[in-house]
């Protein structure tokens, strides 16, 4: 079944929002997505009902409340086509999720010499977790390159990798290009020498479906944020013989069995990477946005998106002086980057937001990318299930105005 | 849910007055667990003679729902053949994880009346600390 | 002013939930507090209003969001009596603000030999990570003990405290005692030895008012959770210069000065210090939990939870066979821990729980200090701004009809 | 706000035609500085001689705010006595803040046109970014 934007549209209340005298035209979904009504409802509905602390009280909230909180765990297990919930740790972010990963499987696994495959089209998170490892344990960092059209260039994939690859990590979905990476194909690659992989999937769970089982990855982590759900939750998925064998990285309440003055000793995972009282309203808020994308349909999303990118892409041709950044052809999914000389992206930014939009300019914490593009900044809009065809045509027009203002076509 | 029917006489009556408690002087198995909820453990000693559980004590600090549970399983362990003994935290476990069947949990006798338990979902750890005892610690014996 | 706790209620829509046939009597506010409306109101206005990734959009909701985020550090700064908001890192909560603490300062500034001061009182979340440190660097822990009746034993002090002490963390109000530490002398003593000193705040902010200039600490660090806010947020503050030398610990978007392949500059604190996107709705939540704690005012908070805490002894004292812990007098605030022998706590809550009362069993996050007590478990009865003495009552009622159905009187 | 009177003339001539671009041969002060929100960035050239700045560089990429206020900048620092030019610096980051009173900021010329900036909190970094780098540059210096 298609989307219905215009009846989606009336789901999110800040889409009534006005920006001066203009109607509020949201094009910044890839930095967070806007919350639909049902996912704002579900944490209030939370605090109003059902508040308490989870995992420990021997009272009937508590035990709602630890439900509501488990039954989130295996809820995305299910959404991920994942075996089960053990291998679900609720974090704050993507950002927190790779972290993790760097220290309690990085900093155990990891020595001097050892390799860790990036790409060239990294999200910082993706990037610093690792420079960090390097610096500490002289682990070796290498870069899958990109072409010039935003692709990965796999051809020099088994180049890259050999015995010392230990991990490759690498983005689903770029946040700058759009681009949907085969990361099937880089699965296998890594597993035939051995290597794990991780997949960075915030900017892939929001537009598409996503199968853990046919991905075949070991890590996969993405935020709530994105994909219409709330600040302050997100997950790393990890094997769950893989997340057993990880060492403690924050500890307190809730990852223990056993605590004595000098020594103690940790539950099983997924709760030993759950420090402290965790964010159960968040949970209570990405349950919902589970429910509400799957009950529009992933197909349908990725079908509706594909569409706008593919118009984006078209319309934007259309002004003069443009330099497009990604693949001019799909696979694609969520953003458009561009840049229109001789105007700054940051001057763009701030002329279109005269006119209600919002898009964003900047590396786009890709600054390597930036550096690849042979740029500094690029303007990005992008997308999610609310945004119209028409919204991308008030976006020409704006830039068109700009340019004008500017004194060039 | 009424309170009569979670601590049900026969549950009661063990909590008072467990069976078995105490310790063997040359246990085959000894294995101590404790459930980090709420910090109880327990102690389980077994002799294992003839493919058969010949002896059992308890010791440990816990609640109605563990002691009772406890004292209720060695009464069940008790003379066991391992595999039966094996069999029967099995079922137990199932029954606690409320996939049992109607009647299906009849032949571990008494222990039945933990069945309430499975209402209150913290509390199922308590009934199960004992049987978990048991089944790490015979752990590859056959 | 006082408190008019039965107006108060109104504000808090869980307050009218029904357990089975009763109504709701929450005694687990050490665990986790209610939510009055104007918190869950904040978080629904948020991301109907104004949601947008804080930091870099450089358009008018990134703005708005941006202010609201930053204003809100300003805001805690105010209400900590903190000198400015530099110091203000949030965090998820309480036990992730110790382990950044135990990373980003322990790990760089202690070796083998140095000496960490702890207390038996400390809640896991400042005993474990300091755990992990004495196991992976060598560094020695101690512990300040307790009297009998619960208080720091402080004749141990200068004993304890030596040249090699680096740290000394301890615990501002006992989660299981009620016990109020006077931290400011246990400060000036570690800083006479040249140590630092961190205040775990967790149970001291919501029921007191603190101030950081009298107390003198250099770390302090509490959950929004706690305080009527919300979940997934929590704050560590730290002395500027402090922070500014601590190394990065969780690092990636936000956290950076710029980026390349294989190497990475970070940001001045306390933005370093806060990976990925962060927890905004949940921040605009916490900014209306102080405002609104303020606007009580939070002597008039203490005077009503330490009236609470006298009358629950008093009323507790007449039960058979009970055992309270904790100092027979002031000051203490917020929680009262008991047993009522041969009734074990885990029976008790679950009896309490079929007459609508919530209260906590087990060792509550503090096995070393249950060791101290001589037991495994108690239960602990735990109040904010809403309970009401005739609660307590309900309480002891409930208490003497479980001993009646245990056969025990 | 209209976009008017945030680009107003003079700066779109200075963004358009950037005053004193380049680099100095044997610069007294050389310093590179970026702005983290955008990656843009500015490399500064002093020659500092008898207490003045004798001659000022800059080269960059950034926007028009960023751009235009370099330039701007380069003009109010040529030939001034280093006080002064600190001075400059101090109120020109003192008005962006809005602290300065009315007309207190004219002294620095045309570049108070970029006063507008204040109302676009992410674009006051840009307006800083030349000033911020003269500051790290002559740190020290007297
Ligand atoms: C004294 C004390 N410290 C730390 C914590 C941990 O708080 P959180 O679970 O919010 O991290 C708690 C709460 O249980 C506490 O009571
Ligand atoms: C591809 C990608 N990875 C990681 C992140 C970081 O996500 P978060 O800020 O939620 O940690 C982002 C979002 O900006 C992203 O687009």
């Amino acid at each position: 079944m298609a989307l219905d934007p215009s009846r989606l549209r009336a789901e999110f209340p800040i889409l009534s929002r006005r920006i001066g005298d203009r109607p509020l035209v949201y094009l910044d979904t890839a930095a967070t997505s806007q919350k639909p009504r049902a996912v704002i409802d579900a944490m209030t509905r939370y605090y109003e009902q059902m508040n308490a602390n989870v995992h420990r009280g021997a009272y009937r909230l508590s035990e709602e409340a630890t439900a509501m909180y488990e039954g989130v765990r295996e809820k995305v297990a299910r959404f991920l086509g994942a075996p089960g919930p053990e291998g679900v740790v609720f974090v704050r972010n993507t950002t927190e999720a790779i972290n993790l990963v760097a220290h309690a499987w990085g900093r155990k696994f990891l020595k001097a010499g050892d390799e860790v495959l990036l790409t060239e089209m990294e999200h910082h998170s993706n990037l610093v977790p690792w420079h960090l490892l390097a610096k500490e344990r002289g682990v070796v960092l290498r870069h899958i390159p990109i072409t010039d059209d935003g692709r990965l260039d796999l051809s020099r994939l088994d180049a890259l990798l050999g015995s010392r690859t230990k991990l490759v990590s690498l983005v689903h979905v770029s946040n700058v290009l759009g681009t949907v990476n085969p990361v099937e194909d880089v699965v296998r690659a890594a597993h035939r020498v051995g290597a794990l992989c991780l997949v960075d999937g915030a900017q892939a769970v929001p537009h598409r479906p996503v199968d853990l089982a046919a991905i075949g990855c070991d890590f996969y982590a993405f935020s709530a944020h994105k994909m219409y759900g709330p600040t302050g939750i997100g997950v790393l998925w990890a094997r769950p013989e893989i997340l057993a064998g990880m060492d403690p990285f924050m500890v307190g309440g809730e990852t223990i069995l056993e605590v004595r003055l000098d020594r103690s000793t940790f539950r099983e995972a997924p709760y030993r990477f759950e420090p402290g009282t965790p964010a159960v309203a968040e949970a209570a808020g990405l349950g919902a946005a589970i429910d509400w994308l799957t009950a529009l349909g992933l197909d349908a999303v990725e079908a509706h998106e594909t569409a706008l990118v593919d118009h984006a892409w078209r319309r934007l041709a259309e002004v003069p002086g443009i330099r497009m950044y990604g693949p001019s052809s799909g696979p694609r999914a969520g953003a458009v980057c561009f840049t229109t000389d001789p105007i700054h992206p940051h001057d763009l930014a701030t002329c279109l937001d005269q006119d209600g939009l919002a898009v964003r300019a900047g590396h786009h914490c890709a600054q390597p990318l930036m550096t690849r593009l042979g740029t500094v900044a690029t303007a990005r809009a992008s997308f999610g299930v609310y945004t119209l065809p028409s919204e991308i045509d008030l976006l020409v027009d704006s830039i068109l105005r700009t340019r004008e203002f500017f004194g060039c076509r | 849910m009424s309170l009569e029917s979670l601590y049900q006489e026969i549950i009661m009556e063990h909590f008072k007055a467990p069976r078995n408690r105490g310790e063997l002087g040359q246990p085959d198995v000894s294995i101590s667990m404790n459930n980090p909820f709420c910090g109880d453990d327990i102690t389980l000693h077994l002799s294992l003679k003839d493919g058969k559980v010949s002896d059992v004590k308890f010791r440990g600090r816990g609640c109605a729902i563990s002691q009772a549970s406890a004292s209720l399983m060695t009464e069940i362990l008790q003379g066991k053949p391992l595999p039966d003994a094996m069999a029967s935290a099995a079922l137990f476990k199932k029954m606690m994880r409320g996939e049992t069947k109607k009647h299906e949990a009849d032949p571990l006798g008494d222990i039945v009346a933990l069945e309430g338990v499975r209402k209150f979902p913290v509390r199922v750890k308590c009934a199960l600390l004992a049987w978990s005892a048991f089944e790490e610690g015979v752990k590859g014996k056959k």
